[in-house]
């Protein structure tokens, strides 16, 4: 089967948007008004299956959703409201994130270092390059200050990216055909 | 209840020959060749036999790796688009076959194309014949599962479609519900192709296919076929 | 967490999802950049308490939606408070509490279809770019039907872990990204077999 | 085959007492009051009648708004760990039961705690007791349906449970698998409360409970509640 499989890579896609949304569940409100946020993981994990094409597709997907009023960013937020608050850059900076990510990991066979070096790069050195920018607009200080303030974030994503190197790397063993499209499941 | 029915031979055919089909270099169906004309058709046989597969190939999900599929005159490989227009396919999970939030949108979204009038019509009537018509617009997450099954019929009857293939339809429903289904399936104009567990659904049909490690194995009288497969289960 | 539409027969309920799309990105835009004080914030919101009202939403309805933002308000409005201003604390919470509850009532007052079918004629100039919005579409949809299932997986796999007494934590992604690919294959079959790719 | 071995008393009691279940407020199951010291014990009912939530009811799974749960002298709401250690519960989609990447570590799962040696005993000898010696470090997903399904059951009966709970555990298998599945299930010294839509299965337990719209209507002799069920059915 070499044709190109539109129905599963636009599944594939649905399901990550799907997978991100759920994770919004799991969230902690921040001062400042970017919470911490499961849903970058999602982000991780999208870019690493998905790779660099669909992966921001999935995640372009959770932001019209959002955009048009569905309570599915964390916290239950939603709407136009959102793209001008002060977490607008870092969304943004999930989709270029997503690319990275795909870019990196996809770029040869799936390994460890691979992922990790993806995930930090692409899911949270790119994040913030996006993110960091908007919010101190947003919120009217300087850059350096929204920084540092920013700084809260870097644990917790640090954590979110080994843990989506170790995810990755389970589910490749678990599951082989997830970093290839072209194998069909088994059948009922 | 079995056999009584002689093949309708007015019925358009579907023509395997020798057709082979491979999933990672592996054969998982050998060399299969037969020409049914029934009305109804059953296929049974054990977990991986390959009847998963067979089925697929009728409407070019599967691709044969060697040997042609030619259903009602269409060529599976050549005319893959024009074949899924007539083939309606039923799977076993109607939770994978239910594609949009509710009922009447996936409804809709077999008919789209046509006018909106025509298209709310078809709807609603089928949503009726369904008895779905009080669940329109909640979401089909919410259905039971013999309702589920009953819209992921409807969204292929709805197409009228020339044969019905369906992949144990009536696994995961109960006794009243399975009958329901099986009832329905059976009493449609359209040509019908049904793998299935249930031995006492498949002694319904016309003919019986018994497959066995990805081979065909044996094509005839339901009674027959059901009786050998229950005799060499043991 | 999705579909909150309910059904009604109000005002709201009737008006047409574009133009509702539209106001609320109207009030969006003018919400974030008119200079609040206290008195106009106060206002908005009670603005907003008589729009749930005229869409006929039972008390509880509304009282539900602030619940939800209950932390994001305490958070943020706390920080602020503490860090900058109560009346600042005031001003930006109420007006992120006030756009999030214009966006929860576009919800509820509008179907899903009709959002969908809003975005599909937004998106329809793109095709002169080469996109292929009906799969777009079709995309978006997918992630509506999908999201409960993948959600409904979850809380399978936590009671399988109940059930045989382990706590996998992260782990348990695992699992559900295996059943969520497995499903989104299937899926992707029942696109082709209905002809939709 | 139907009805010859009389309650064994000498068993442990499973007893519910007025227990009432509700979801999102929606009553699932209404007033059940039954004690049971049969060794097998099947469920029956239509789809949605309340079987699984029954079933969920005996580990704590799911909570009854009022009246009370015990099963072997362990009430299911203040001992729910200790009950979830003695009772073992098998799912009907064995892909939502695995845990783990690969067979040998999923039942590893089941005895961790242990020191390393016994585990890899106790697995190893798991595995080939249900023939997946070989399959020990493969991908679980690519295992074939009735080889899931055997090691879904492999990982609760490593731990040697009293009660063996099981949720419609054949209704994916083929004739042959379904049997092995029942026969493994029915051989155990452990107690057994089988949910089943396989009437045959059913028959093969020594009392049968019979759901219907959250009630339980009927509890007894398997041949005379399976046929009167299948007479309700029409
Ligand atoms: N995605 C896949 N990857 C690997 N092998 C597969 C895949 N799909 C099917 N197979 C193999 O193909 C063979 C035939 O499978 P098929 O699904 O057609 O069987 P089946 O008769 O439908 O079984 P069941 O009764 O369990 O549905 C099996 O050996 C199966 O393991
Ligand atoms: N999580 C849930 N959310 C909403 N409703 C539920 C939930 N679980 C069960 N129900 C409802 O409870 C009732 C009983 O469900 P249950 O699963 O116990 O039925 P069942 O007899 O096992 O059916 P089946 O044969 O289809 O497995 C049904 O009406 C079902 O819709
Ligand atoms: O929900 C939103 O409005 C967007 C949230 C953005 C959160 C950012 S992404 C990088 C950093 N890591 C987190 O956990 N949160 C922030
Ligand atoms: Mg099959
Ligand atoms: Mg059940």
């Amino acid at each position: 089967m070499t044709e190109k499989d539109t129905g599963r890579d636009l599944a594939r896609i649905a399901i990550f948007a799907a997978l991100i949304v759920v994770l919004g569940m799991v969230t902690i409100p921040v001062p400042g008004g970017v919470p911490i946020t499961a849903q970058t993981l999602g982000v991780m994990l999208a870019g690493a299956v998905l790779g660099p094409r669909r992966a921001p597709l999935a995640v372009l997907i959770v932001l019209v959703l959002a955009a048009v009023g569905l309570p599915i960013l964390a916290g239950g937020r939603g709407g136009l409201g959102v793209f001008f608050g002060p977490s607008a850059g870092y969304l943004l900076g999930w989709v270029a994130g997503a690319v990275v990510i795909g870019l990196i990991v996809r770029g040869g066979r799936i390994t460890w270092w691979r992922m990790a070096l993806g995930a930090t790069i692409g899911g949270i050195l790119t994040v913030y390059l996006f993110g960091i920018p908007v919010q101190a607009l947003v919120l009217g200080l300087d850059l350096m200050p929204a920084a540092i303030s920013s700084l809260i974030f870097l644990p917790g994503d640090l954590l979110k990216a080994g843990i989506a190197t170790m995810l990755t790397l389970a589910l490749r063993r678990a599951y082989p055909p997830a970093f290839g499209v072209h194998v069909r499941p088994r059948v009922a | 209840m079995c056999g009584l029915v002689s093949p309708d031979t007015t019925l358009p055919t579907i023509s395997l020959d020798g057709v082979s089909v491979q999933v990672d270099g592996r054969p998982v169906l050998s060399d299969v060749s037969v020409d049914l004309s029934a009305r109804h058709i059953a296929v049974i046989g054990a977990n991986g036999s390959g009847k998963s597969t067979f089925a697929r190939l009728l409407n070019g999900l599967v691709r044969p790796a060697a040997g042609s599929v030619v259903v009602h005159g269409l060529d599976s490989t050549t005319d893959r688009a024009e074949l899924r227009r007539r083939v309606g396919f039923v799977f076993t999970n109607p939770d994978a076959q239910i594609l949009m939030p509710t009922p009447a949108e996936d409804l809709a979204l077999s008919v789209r194309g046509k006018d909106r009038v025509e298209i709310e019509r078809l709807v609603e009537r089928t949503l009726e014949r369904f008895e779905l018509a009080g669940h329109a617009d909640v979401p089909a997450s919410s259905l039971s599962g013999g309702q589920k099954q009953l819209l992921a019929l409807a969204s292929v009857l709805i197409t009228r479609p020339q044969l019905i293939v369906a992949d144990e339809p009536t696994t995961l429903l109960d006794l009243r519900n399975a009958r329901r289904i099986g009832d329905l399936l059976l009493s449609q104009s359209a040509q019908l192709v049904l793998v299935t567990h249930d031995l006492r659904l498949a002694e319904r049909c016309d003919t019986v296919l018994l497959f066995e490690d990805g081979r065909l194995i044996d094509v005839g009288e339901p009674c027959e076929i059901v009786d050998s497969y229950r005799r060499a289960c043991g | 967490m999705i579909l909150l539409y309910r059904p009604g027969s109000s005002i709201l309920h009737r008006l047409g999802a574009g133009p509702k799309l539209v106001a609320l990105s109207v009030v969006a835009v003018v919400l974030s950049i008119y200079p609040h004080d206290g008195w106009s914030i106060g206002l908005t919101l009670a603005g907003i308490a008589v729009l749930y009202l005229v869409a006929a939403m039972p008390v509880a309805v509304l009282w539900r939606e602030i619940w939800r933002l209950r932390w994001l308000v305490v958070v943020l409005g706390a920080g602020l408070a503490v860090f900058v201003s109560p009346l600042l604390a005031v001003v930006s919470t109420g007006r992120v509490v006030a756009l999030l509850l214009l966006a929860a009532l576009l919800t509820l007052t509008t179907r899903m279809a009709d959002i969908l079918a809003v975005l599909h004629r937004l998106l329809r100039p793109l095709r002169r770019r080469g996109v292929d919005v009906d799969a777009v579409a079709m995309a978006i949809s997918l992630t509506i039907a999908m999201t409960p299932v993948v959600a409904s997986f979850a809380d399978r796999l936590r009671e399988a872990q109940r059930a045989r007494g382990v706590r996998l934590g992260v782990r348990a992604v695992v699992p559900l990204l295996v059943l969520a690919l497995r499903h989104a294959d299937e899926v992707g079959d029942a696109l082709a077999a209905r002809g939709l790719t």
